[in-house]
Parts: C-alpha cells; sequence; structure tokens
C-alpha cells in the first residue's frame, strides 16, 4: 500500500530493462529476415506432393480420399486415363491434375494423415504470399511436386521410416514376384511335364 | 513603430471576436470567440507593460472562465438554437439604453482625465513584487473580504452540487430500458 | 444419483398431469434422456431445480435438433410361406416418424455434484406449431442460448425476456441449422471447384450472364 | 461445497412504452428527447455503441451501451461477427474432419478444444484411449490452461491501460509454451493433435525434458508477474469491488470455469467429473470470496500454480505404451444411433459438445456449449452502475474469444 | 571551460555583431525563436525514438530497429507518414473549429519554452512574472482540447475532451500549490532568480530545492501533477485506448494528429523543463567536481532523467479510473500540497535567527510530511483488506 507496490512493480520492469541487454531468455526476439530459425522437424505449412526420382513417378495414385477427407475441401483431382508402373511395378492411375487451393487450406495435415501411399505429406515453406490472390494461391501438380530427397530434408526421420517401409514392401514384392516367377516356371515345368506324361499316356 | 502596428492588429482583432461573440449562432462558437476576445486583451495589457495584469487575464479569463462558460453553454443545453429564431432579442430597445448608459459612465472620467494630453510615456512598469507588498498592506482588507467571498461563493456552489436527489428522482434504469422488440413482431418478421 | 427411470417417478409424482417419456440412448453407457410435454415443462423444470433430493441448479447446455420428416427403414426378419414352403425373408416395412423440432438440456446438480439429466422437449410440427415454454426464467443460462435455437433452428420460447436473433443479423430470414436449409447465392470465386460447389459456381454463373 | 441458495429473480420483461430516442440533430449534444407525458429526469444519456471496431473488445464484438455520464444504465451484448456456423459444417463433413476446426473455436487453447471433441466422441463410440495418451492430454492441456491464464491476465491489464507490459511477459512465455506444441504437433496454434482413442503422434525425443524445463522456470515468471501486479495499488482500486458476481447468479447463469470460482463455488470438472486420469493427480482448486474483478484475476495466478503441480506430476509419471486405441478408428467412423455430452474443464470454463450421431458417416448434431458465450450472460448484471473503464475490464475478465462465442 | 559553457551565448553574439545595428534586436529574437525550435523539435523526434525503444526493452523487444542506423531515423520515417496521409475531417465536424484546436494547443505551448534558462545566460526573455507567464500560456491548452473534442462530433472524442479538461483543471490546482514553496522561499517568479537561489555547494552537494525536505515532497507532488497534466500514463485517460478509442483525437488523422502529438509532447517538455528549473536547481552541476560541466549540458541531463522517469513509470502502471483519478488530486494531492505549504514556512521560520540543529529541521519537517502522506494515502482506498484465498477440497 501507499505506493510500496507501484515502486515494486517499477522495479520489476527495471530489471526487465536491463536484463533485456543481457540475457538472450528475457530478449526472445529473432530478428526475422536475417535471422531464421529452424522449423521443428514436426512443423507443417502446406502439403506437398513427393515423387521418386524424376516428375514422372509421383506416389500419389488419385485415388481421391484426401480429396474427400480434407475439411475445407480444396484439393482437386482429376485422374489420368492411363496407368503407370509404380514402384512395385503394379499399374496404377496418376493425377492428371491436383490443385490445391492454398488460400483455403488450412494445414491441418489431414491429407497426409490419411494418404495411404505416402504420396502427399506437409511442407514446412512459410512465405507463401503473392500478387495474385486467386491464381497465385491455386496451386498445381507442378508446384507441389517436390522430390524424395526434399522430403528427407524437412522430415528425416519419417522420411527414412517410409522409404524404410517401401524398401521393405519392393523387397517382398520383388521376392513375391520372384517367388511368382519360380511357381510359375515350376508350374510351367510341372505342366509341360503333366502335358508329356499325357501325351505319353495318349501315346 | 512596430509595437503601435501590432496594438492595431491585436485592438481590431480584440473587437472582431468581441463582436463575433455577440454575432455568432452557435453558442460554443460564441464562447470560443469570447476566449479569444480575452486573450488578444491579454496581449494588449502586456504591449502596456502591465506583465502581471496579463498573465492573469490568461490565466483567468482564458484558462478558466472561458471554459466555465462553455461548460454552462453545454449543461444547460444553450446549443440547440433552432434556425431561423431572430438572435435580437425583441427588447432591443432597453439594450440600447443601458449601452448607452454604460459608454456615458465610462466615458467621463476618462474625460476628466489627464487621457487627451500628449505626456511623455513614463516607465510605468509595476513589478510583480510591488502588486504583491501594495496587496498586502494597503490593500489587505479588500483582497481578504473578496477572498472571503469568492470562497463562500465555491463552498455554497459545492454544497448545491452535493445535495442528495430525492428519492422521487432516483432513477431506476431498467424503466428506461428502450423497448425491444416483441416475440410477436419477431416471430412474424422471420416466418415466411 | 437418481436414474432417469426414478427421476421421470418423481416428477410424475409432483407434477401432477405431466407426461414424461423416456428417450434411449444408443451409445454405450450414455443415458436415457426424459421428454417431457411442452404443458407442464415449467413446472417440471423448476421442481427439478428446487427439489432437494435432485437440485438440477445448473442447466449447462441447451440445443436445438431438426427431425424432419424421416421414412425409417426396418429390416424384420418374418416367417412367410414362400412358394408353400415356410421361409425367413427380410421384409421392408417403412415407418414414418412425424416431423418436429426438439430442444435438448443437460442439466447438472452443483450442490450434489450429479450429473447429467438430459431433458428434451418437443415441438407439434417444424411449421407453425414451432412453440416451446423457455427455461430461461428456472436457468438464466438458457438466455443466451435459447436466443441461439430460435435464430438457428427458429422455436420460438414463450416467456423469453429478450428473444431476439443472436448469431445472425436481424434481418435475416432463415433458420441455418435447420436441415432443409438453402444456402443463399452470394457464391465467391473458388478455384477448386468440385461437387456442389461446382454446381452452385454453375448455376451462379449462369444466373449472372442472364441479369 | 455448500448448498446453494434459491435462485435469484430474473429480469424483469421490459415495461412497454418507455421508448426514449437521441436528438436526431447532430449539431447538437443534448441528450434524449423524451416521448412520455411525465418526461425523463433531467439526465442526458448518451449511447454508444462499444465496438465492434473497438480497441478492447476481444475481437469483434459490441455491447451496445447507454450511458448517464460515465455510468452504465443499461448494456445489451451483440454478437455474431466472427459467425461461420461451425456446427453446420461439422454436419456436413466427417467425424475425423471436425477436429481441425474445432482448433479454430477458441483459438488460444486449440489442444482443450480437440480434447473435448475427441472426448465426446469417445463416449459415443467407447473409445478408450491408453494411458500414455491420457498423460500426453493432460500434460498439453495443463500447458494450455497455463497461457491461457497467462495471456488473460496480459489482456486484462491491457484493458487497464498498462501499455501491453504484462501481456509481452505472458507472450514471451506462452512462446516458450507453443514451440514445446509445434515440436509435438507440427503447429503453433491450430495443433489439430488429439485423435479419437488417442493422440496423433508420439512425443518426439527429448520433449519430455524440454517440458521439464518449460515447467521449471514457470514459477519464476509467475513470481515476476505477481511482484509487477498484485500489489499494485492502481489495480487493486481498478480490480476490487467491480464486477462483482454473486454466487447464486453465477450458478443459475451457468458461469463456469474461473470466473465461478472467482464467486466462491468450487466447482471444477476435474474434481466433479474426474475425466480422464485427473483423480491420480494431486492437485486443489482456490476459491475467491468476493467475485470481483481482481479474485477473477488472481484465481487465474493460483490455478496457474496448480497446473504446474499438475504438470510436474505428469511429466514424472509419464508411462511409456502406446498411444492410440488399438479398436479406434479414425477415417470412415461410424458410430451407432445414439447422442453423447462430453465436456471438459476447459481454461475458459466447461467446453461441452454435444454429438448425435443416426450412423452415418457425419454427426447429425454437432453443438458446441462454449463457454465463452454463456459466461457473457451475466455481463449486463455485473456491468450496471459502473463506468465504461470498468466495463472494459470487466469484459476482460469474463475471458471471451470470438471464436468461440460466435463459432 | 567558460568558453564551453557559454558557447551558444557566444555564438550568437558574434552572428549579430556581423549584422547591421538596426535588425540587431530583431534578429536576436529570431534566433531565439529558431533555437527553442530547433532544440525542442529534435527532443520531441527523439523522445519519440527513444521512448518507443525504452518501452521496447521494458516489455523485452527490440523495439523499432529498421530504419536508420539502430532505427534513428524512425521519426523521419513516422513524419512522411504522418504528413502524406490523408487529412480526414468528418462530415458533420465544425470545419473550423475542427482545423483550429491543433493551432491552439500547439503555439502558445511553444511560448512556454521562452521563460526557462536552459543554461547560464541562456534563457529567451528574462520574465520577472515568469511562472505565472509559463502557467498562462499553459491554460489555452484546455481550450484547444475542448475545442478538438466538442468539434468531432464524436461521442468518443467528446467523452474525451470533458475527461481531459477536468483532469487539467484538476491538476493544476496541486501542480500550482507544488510550486508555491519554490516561490515564496526564492521570493521570487522570475525563473532565472530560483535558479539563482540554488546556486552554492554545502559540503560539495549542490544546494537544489529537492534536497530540502519541502523540496523533495514537493518535487514529487510536481511530478505526480505534471504527468496528469500531459496526459501520460497513469493518468491518459483523456486518450485511454483501451476505452474510448483515441479521445479527443479520435478523428484527427495525418498532420493534425501530428501537431497534437507534438503539442502533447512539447507540454510534456515545458513542464518537465520546468520542475528541473524549480527542484532540481535549473543549469547548475549536482556536485562541485562536476563543475566544469557546460550548464546546458547540466540541465538537458537532468532534463533526460526526468523524461526517462515519465517512460519507465509509462512502462509499468495500469491507467486509473476517472473518478479515481479526481478523487487523487481532491484528496490526496491537493491536501499534501498545502501542507508542503506548511512544511516550507516552518523551514523557512526555523533557519531564521533561531539558527535551529539541521538535522531538528529535517525532523520537524518530515513529522509534518510523512503522517500526512499516510493518512491520506490510508483516506485514498478504505476498508482493504489483503485478501486470503482458500481451496475446495
Amino acid at each position: 500500500m501507499l505506493g510500496s507496490g507501484i515502486i515494486k512493480g517499477m522495479v520489476e520492469t527495471a530489471r526487465n530493462f536491463f536484463g533485456s541487454y543481457v540475457s538472450r531468455e528475457r530478449l526472445t526476439t529473432v530478428q526475422y529476415p536475417e535471422q531464421q530459425l529452424a522449423p521443428h522437424e514436426n512443423a507443417r505449412t502446406i502439403p506437398l506432393l513427393v515423387y521418386d526420382g524424376d516428375m514422372e513417378h509421383l506416389r500419389c495414385t488419385a485415388c481421391g480420399i484426401c480429396e474427400m477427407e480434407c475439411p475445407a475441401q480444396c484439393i482437386y483431382i482429376v485422374k489420368d486415363t492411363v496407368k503407370k508402373s509404380d514402384y512395385l511395378g503394379r499399374m496404377q492411375f496418376q493425377p492428371r491434375v491436383f490443385d490445391i487451393d492454398i488460400s483455403v487450406c488450412m494445414a491441418c495435415g489431414i491429407c497426409a494423415e490419411v494418404c495411404p501411399f505416402d504420396s502427399i505429406m506437409m511442407d514446412q515453406v512459410f512465405a507463401l504470399s503473392t500478387q495474385n490472390r486467386f491464381s497465385g494461391l491455386l496451386l498445381h501438380k507442378e508446384d507441389l511436386a517436390k522430390a524424395n530427397g526434399y522430403f528427407h530434408a524437412i522430415h528425416p526421420s519419417d522420411a527414412g521410416d517410409i522409404d524404410a517401409r517401401r524398401d521393405e514392401d519392393k523387397r517382398k514384392a520383388e521376392a513375391k514376384a520372384k517367388a511368382a516367377v519360380a511357381a510359375k516356371a515350376a508350374a510351367a515345368i510341372k505342366s509341360s511335364e503333366a502335358s508329356a506324361k499325357q501325351v505319353e499316356v495318349a501315346a | 513603430m512596430p509595437n503601435n502596428i501590432s496594438f492595431y492588429i491585436f485592438a481590431v482583432g480584440v473587437l472582431a471576436t468581441a463582436t463575433a461573440a455577440m454575432r455568432l449562432r452557435n453558442p460554443v462558437h460564441c464562447a470560443l470567440a469570447a476566449a479569444a476576445a480575452f486573450a488578444g486583451l491579454a496581449v494588449i495589457y502586456f504591449q502596456l507593460d502591465a506583465e502581471f495584469i496579463s498573465f492573469a487575464q490568461l490565466l483567468i479569463y482564458v484558462g478558466a472562465i472561458s471554459i466555465l462558460v462553455i461548460f454552462a453553454v453545454l449543461l444547460t443545453r444553450g446549443s440547440d438554437i433552432q434556425p431561423g429564431v431572430e438572435l435580437a432579442s425583441p427588447h432591443w430597445l432597453t439594450g440600447l439604453a443601458i449601452a448607452v448608459l454604460v459608454a456615458f459612465v465610462i466615458a467621463v472620467p476618462v474625460c476628466s482625465s489627464s487621457f487627451g494630453e500628449k505626456i511623455a510615456p513614463k516607465m510605468t512598469v509595476a513589478p510583480v513584487k510591488l502588486i504583491g507588498e501594495e496587496l498586502m498592506t494597503r490593500y489587505l482588507f479588500p483582497l481578504e473580504t473578496m477572498g472571503l467571498l469568492l470562497t463562500v461563493a465555491l463552498i455554497g456552489a459545492a454544497v448545491i452540487a452535493l445535495r442528495e436527489p430525492e428519492e422521487s428522482e432516483i432513477r431506476n434504469p431498467k424503466s428506461e430500458i428502450r423497448k425491444q422488440p416483441t416475440t410477436e413482431e419477431l416471430v412474424a418478421e422471420v416466418q415466411p | 444419483m437418481q436414474t432417469p427411470e426414478q427421476i421421470k417417478s418423481l416428477i410424475e409424482q409432483n407434477v401432477p398431469g405431466a407426461q414424461i417419456e423416456l428417450v434411449p440412448n444408443g451409445s454405450p453407457g450414455g443415458p436415457a434422456s426424459i421428454l417431457i410435454d411442452s404443458d407442464h415443462a415449467l413446472a417440471a423444470t423448476t421442481f427439478l431445480r428446487d427439489a432437494e433430493e435432485l437440485a438440477f441448479d445448473f442447466a449447462s447446455n441447451a440445443t436445438g435438433i431438426d427431425w424432419p420428416e424421416r421414412v425409417i427403414k426396418e429390416k424384420n426378419k418374418v416367417k412367410k410361406m414362400v412358394d408353400g414352403v415356410e421361409k425367413e425373408v427380410e421384409e421392408i416395412t417403412e415407418k414414418k416418424t412425424p416431423a418436429f423440432l426438439e430442444t435438448v438440456y443437460h442439466l447438472y446438480s452443483m450442490s450434489l455434484s450429479t450429473g447429467p439429466l438430459v431433458l428434451r422437449l418437443r415441438t407439434g410440427d417444424r411449421g407453425q406449431n414451432n412453440h416451446l415454454p423457455s427455461l430461461t426464467p428456472v436457468w438464466r443460462s438458457c438466455e443466451f442460448q435459447e436466443r441461439e435455437i430460435f435464430d438457428l433452428f427458429g422455436i420460438v420460447f414463450d416467456g423469453h425476456p429478450d428473444l431476439r436473433r443472436i448469431l445472425m443479423w436481424d434481418g435475416f430470414k432463415d433458420h441455418p441449422m435447420r436441415k432443409d436449409y438453402v444456402e443463399p447465392d452470394d457464391y465467391e470465386y473458388e478455384p477448386t471447384p468440385h461437387d456442389d460447389v461446382l454446381e452452385k459456381a454453375q448455376r451462379h454463373y449462369a444466373q449472372e450472364a442472364t441479369v | 461445497m455448500t448448498a446453494l441458495a434459491e435462485p435469484p429473480v430474473m429480469h424483469e420483461a421490459p415495461p412497454s412504452g418507455t421508448i426514449w430516442r437521441l436528438a436526431e440533430d447532430r449539431s447538437s449534444f443534448a441528450g434524449p428527447t423524451d416521448d412520455r407525458a411525465g418526461g425523463l429526469p433531467d439526465h442526458d444519456l448518451l449511447e454508444v455503441a462499444l465496438g465492434p471496431h473497438h480497441p478492447s473488445t476481444h475481437g469483434v464484438f459490441r455491447m451496445d451501451v447507454v450511458l448517464d455520464g460515465e455510468e452504465v444504465v443499461r448494456l445489451k451484448p451483440v454478437f455474431g461477427y466472427l459467425h461461420r456456423n461451425h456446427e453446420k459444417i461439422a454436419e456436413k463433413n466427417s467425424y475425423l474432419a471436425a477436429i481441425p476446426y474445432t482448433d479454430r473455436l477458441d483459438y488460444i487453447c486449440s489442444m482443450t478444444n480437440n480434447w473435448a471433441y475427441v472426448m465426446t466422441v469417445e463416449k459415443l463410440t467407447g473409445f478408450q484411449p491408453p494411458e500414455r495418451a491420457e498423460y500426453i492430454r493432460v500434460i498439453v492441456g495443463e500447458l494450455t490452461r497455463l497461457f491461457n491464464h497467462a495471456c488473460l491476465v496480459g489482456f486484462l491489464l491491457q484493458d487497464m491501460g498498462a501499455l501491453g507490459t504484462p501481456l509481452m511477459y505472458a507472450f514471451r512465455e506462452r512462446e516458450k509454451i507453443l514451440d514445446l506444441f509445434e515440436s509435438l504437433s507440427g503447429a503453433r496454434m491450430m495443433c489439430n493433435y488429439m485423435r479419437f482413442g488417442g493422440v496423433r503422434c508420439d512425443l518426439p525425443d527429448g520433449w519430455i525434458e524440454e517440458a521439464k524445463q518449460v515447467v521449471a522456470e514457470f514459477p519464476r515468471f509467475l513470481d515476476e508477474f505477481e511482484a509487477l501486479l498484485t500489489g499494485n495499488e492502481i489495480l487493486l482500486v481498478r480490480s476490487q469491488g467491480i464486477g462483482v458476481l454473486s454466487k447464486e447468479l453465477a450458478v443459475n447463469a451457468g458461469v463456469t470455469g474461473p470466473m465461478l470460482r472467482a464467486s466462491g463455488v468450487g466447482y471444477d470438472l476435474r474434481k466433479v467429473d474426474k475425466y480422464s486420469i485427473y483423480p491420480r493427480f494431486n492437485f486443489r482448486i482456490p476459491l475467491g470470496q468476493h467475485g470481483d474483478v481482481f479474485d477473477r484475476y488472481m484465481i487465474r495466478l493460483l490455478e496457474m500454480r496448480e497446473s504446474l503441480s499438475i504438470l510436474k506430476q505428469a511429466l514424472d509419471t509419464i508411462p511409456a505404451g502406446p498411444i492410440v486405441d488399438p479398436k479406434a478408428k479414425q477415417r470412415g467412423l461410424r458410430p451407432k444411433a445414439g447422442e453423447a455430452y462430453g465436456r471438459i474443464e476447459a481454461p475458459k470454463g466447461e467446453l461441452g459438445f454435444y454429438v448425435v450421431s443416426d450412423g452415418s458417416p457425419n454427426p447429425y448434431r454437432f453443438r458446441i456449449r462454449p463457454p465463452s458465450l454463456i459466461n457473457l450472460t451475466v455481463l449486463e448484471d455485473m456491468c450496471l452502475g459502473h463506468t465504461i473503464a470498468d466495463v472494459v475490464i470487466i469484459l476482460g475478465s469474463v475471458d471471451i474469444v470470438l471464436g468461440e462465442v460466435d463459432r | 571551460m567558460n568558453n564551453l559553457d557559454q558557447i551558444f551565448v557566444y555564438a550568437k553574439y558574434w552572428l549579430l555583431s556581423q549584422l547591421p545595428g538596426g535588425v540587431q534586436s530583431l534578429v536576436s529574437i529570431v534566433l531565439d525563436i529558431i533555437a527553442i525550435i530547433a532544440v525542442f523539435g529534435t527532443c520531441f523526434a527523439l523522445t519519440t525514438i527513444l521512448e518507443r525503444k525504452g518501452l521496447g526493452r521494458i516489455q523485452n523487444r527490440y523495439g523499432p530497429n529498421r530504419v536508420g542506423p539502430c532505427g534513428l531515423l524512425q521519426p523521419m520515417a513516422d513524419a512522411i507518414k504522418m504528413l502524406t496521409k490523408e487529412d480526414i475531417v468528418p462530415f458533420a465536424a465544425d470545419k473550423v473549429v475542427h482545423y483550429l484546436a491543433p493551432l491552439v494547443l500547439t503555439v502558445p505551448i511553444w511560448l512556454a519554452f521562452s521563460v526557462i534558462p536552459f543554461g547560464r545566460e541562456m534563457s529567451a526573455i528574462d520574465l520577472d512574472a515568469g511562472v505565472l507567464f509559463f502557467f498562462a500560456v499553459g491554460g489555452a491548452s484546455e481550450l484547444a482540447v475542448f475545442m478538438a473534442g466538442w468539434s468531432s462530433r464524436n461521442k468518443y472524442s467528446l467523452v474525451g475532451a470533458m475527461r481531459a479538461i477536468a483532469q487539467m483543471i484538476s491538476y493544476e490546482v496541486p501542480l500550482v500549490l507544488a510550486t508555491i514553496p519554490v516561490i515564496m522561499l526564492s521570493g521570487s517568479l522570475n525563473l532565472n532568480k530560483i535558479v539563482e537561489a540554488q546556486s552554492g555547494y554545502a559540503f560539495g552537494v549542490a544546494q537544489w530545492n529537492v534536497f530540502t525536505p519541502w523540496g523533495f515532497a514537493g518535487f514529487f507532488l510536481f511530478l505526480i501533477a505534471a504527468t496528469a497534466e500531459s496526459n501520460r500514463s497513469p493518468f491518459d485517460l483523456p486518450e485511454g485506448e483501451s476505452e474510448i478509442i483515441a479521445g479527443f483525437l479520435t478523428e484527427y488523422s495525418g498532420f493534425k494528429y501530428a501537431l497534437f502529438f507534438l503539442g502533447e509532447y512539447l507540454g510534456l517538455f515545458a513542464v518537465t523543463a520546468l520542475s528541473v528549473t524549480l527542484f532540481l536547481g535549473g543549469w547548475h552541476a549536482p556536485l562541485q567536481v562536476l563543475e566544469f560541466l557546460p550548464s546546458w549540458f547540466c540541465f538537458f541531463v537532468k532534463f533526460a532523467a526526468i523524461i526517462a522517469v515519465f517512460i519507465w513509470v509509462r512502462g509499468t502502471v495500469p491507467r486509473l479510473r476517472f473518478d479515481q483519478l479526481l478523487n487523487f488530486s481532491w484528496r490526496f494531492l491537493v491536501p499534501l500540497t498545502l501542507v508542503n505549504l506548511l512544511v516550507a514556512v516552518v523551514w523557512h521560520f526555523t533557519s531564521l535567527g533561531a539558527g535551529l540543529d539541521q538535522s531538528l529541521r529535517w525532523l520537524i519537517s518530515a513529522a509534518m510530511i510523512v503522517p500526512a502522506y499516510v493518512y491520506f494515502g490510508r483516506a485514498l482506498s478504505p476498508n482493504r483488506p489483503t485478501r486470503i484465498y482458500q481451496y475446495a477440497e
């Protein structure tokens, strides 16, 4: 009372005033364009589409799950008419059109969460302002597609897990394919043998 | 010479603002014009080397009296004079008579003084110290009387302002709530 | 805390003439709710609040639900003679439920730390018979929530002290939370149109072209 | 807890025929002209619309205030400037897609909003979040409470005219917690972190240690904050005895959260509903006695200290294990027909979600019980008879976020 | 040393000596005017930037640091922004009065600087009634504020103007009452004489008014009243942005707003300069050993220190409510200044003839002022017991 509280408060502000010159903890401001903090690994902004190798090999299969689940309904996909072989050698469609309206996108990450093909992932770019509020903020397939290497750079542990899984799948698929080929060959041999037998019988 | 020029400028200004204070329609403008006239007078006093009077004029008339006038104007709702109402009162003849009388009363001592004679300007600077000493010795009684009177007036004003509102005057805020549209009105509005 | 059944019988004992139904709840462990007829709602809720053993002094949530006329298809397995043989056949019976608007109140007791008791009131239909008694005189907490129900669902609360629109503006005509609400045609350019947005856009531009 | 007395008498409906209006002529400052025969007492009433673009309405909110001098004789809140009908959007979307929208309700505390919603859906479906997920939820929920209360005190002081110094200190600390949230969920404010039957992703390496450090440093900030504010004579005279809310009115008007507890009612859902794993932690519920602005301020400061104690316990005892119920389904969730009402003690009060399912992939009815809106029910009662300056701090002490009020 | 002290005086006389005799007096006036406008215009620019930087540091931010080195060119950027902004006059405004208000505020305040001695032999006019002149020209600011608020035709403006006027009138009383002991004991209204009365050193320490009990109390009372006079936090109610937007400035933009801004800061400078003159020995150095410092340097160091205190307070305290503000003036400051007057009288008479022991004089004075402070302070906020909070369960 009688002004002691105000004096105490003024001592406190004085401490912060001088503290901001000596202690990093009190002056936490980052001078943005000159200094930039590295984003956290989990940080997310807008979605991106991962491709392996070149742009022609998007992981996306235009299945439309993300389009359906997007809370803001900002994804627009048109399937291509021709199928391409994916990393496992299966024939899959690819998107002919893949648009994301980032003026609507709220960066929730649900698309990345529901994607069964590890294709759509969350980017970390944040300086997204453009001159044109319509076409500048409508990102097409070409803008969204990013190499797996880029994905590795921003989300190393996630990308490592996914790659490991995919390699495993690939190995399994190859093994399976080999097994299938072998089985086929065996079956062919068997059948040829059988037919030979039959021939024999017939003879 | 520059003193003369500025005197005339300020004299004209004082006259103009004084006229404006009488002639303008909006009472707040009148009050502001009066304040300007007071300020002009203060400058003229200053030119006459009456420093103390000049500053007192500024402090009391511009700083206090004009604010008081403005408050009075606003509080008494004097500011809404309807356009078309005659500014001049029908009793202008009485007013004229009073003006003539006042002019006469002032003119008599002025004319009988040595005003017209050309005398060498004497340094008549009244130092503040002198004024203070005079006030505290020769004019002590009038000063104290005036002080007492003003104090009485101040206390009286405070007492009047402090008067507790009577029971009937205490307003129930809820009784003054603006009427809300009734349910029926709203229903009628929203139902196609 | 008393079960909804007990509370039902308590109300029936203390508020003569009150017609009370229990509405079951399909969610696991969710309490059944009590449906009170609107004529006795005020008396029953006052009883709920003031009865010492119940003391529901806190109405946490009040909201509306729109139930337009619906056809409920029920599959029943019926034994029937088909081609002279008795067989179990799935038969679909259609049941029409009448349309109504409903308010739901979630009541708790702060003094006894019990709850929730789910209370329902239903209007006669979705048209003219959309009046319900306001529970604001019982619980002030319903004041803004009932205004919101009035605004978004169009239920008129009789006895509400200040029933005006709350979220939509005063000149607004419709009730947006009703199931048959049609959005006004104020289409804005959206670069990723699909589904109904695309339809809307096409309709809008066609309209603009004619104007 | 004591039993509560009778609820107060309601507002009487305004007597009809009491219409007054301000002078049409804009060139005058004459007060209302009177249409009634008797005439108003000789008072000038001034009608002022505080908001929607007023500096201290915490967003776009309007109060139609009628003033006698500077004294408030009538105050009607006007809402809806930020209304986007979240409930309708959620009813058109899937259950999962509603989660990111709940972030944007009370955009300061997205974690607790997520929590209340997923808890309701868990009630509807019967999913059981695993132990670790419950711990994570409690930790992020209490961190949210910490910075919400700190910011609220900052905003309150800003409304009192303290030029943002306390606000800046609060934001400095809040940034540390938001950093934790970003490294956990990927976003600072719009976390979108909780999922039905668990949480979206596990804690990153070293997160617990960082959180422990933040929690360990927080009391020092609180001490500084209190040294700056609590004894300040200006704050005392500004806030004590202002905006008094009685216990009875608070209960009847459904006021919840710190505001209710400042009025002296010990009702905290963490104790009453015993939801999640709160019964395992040791904490107390601070209670006010006067129900004025100062009590609301103090209750928040004291609650922050209790939150810190919960956080310490939770961070020390968090077990390893799965983070999502294996039975839980996120995408294409179709709960059985039924309804559930879930409520948690959000920083601003009781945040409730009421979800009705009809067996389809999107909720049939999706309702939010916004604490901010319902706490405003008593705004006029608290403000009558005070001045404009008090209205501003009373509104500040209610702690509203317009994203939640208007939804 | 003397050269450095009188450098500006010599420079002026050298310049005048280059001119024909006829215009010398006129040029002398013009030079004085230019000096005051240049110095305090710069002070205004510097204070805006330093205040923002200081407040920033108090709030743990950098403050403006983008324009020019360390952000020092920020005032220039602000000025350009202000001057190029659209000058909006509300449709219903009283245009003439709306236009005149910023002028009426700013012009008289410049006059106030003319009587203040900024250094040895460095005051523009040596007026006999300097203190009176200072307060007289300050009287116009109330009128200007009213003009601004009334002519804007905005409810916030009007409320702000009414608050401002009531506040200025209430705080002018303690402001003047706090100066009276100084005038009494130095026996003059002339500011140069007041500074002269504070010259001399005892035990190497200056004999300023602030080092006497009545001067010490008076200095703080004066500073508090000055804070309110210049609408600074915690008395910034007329433009309390969280309540009434910007008060009487709500409808002003561009250059007129800048003028108001300038006027407010000049008012602050003027009253600060006066407080330095009245209580802190004007341009005298605080210690005998520091007497080699130029007099104007000493003056501006004290001036800057007081401005820094104003900034510091602004960064710390919340705002008072209006009735509390008036109560504070009439129930606390005015009685205390009156008691202080009494203390000054006692101080004066105990020094005459009787020759009481110095410490006894201090004791008597303290015995008068401290109980009054406690009594009136308690009376301001009665019945405020410390609150104890309980916990449920």
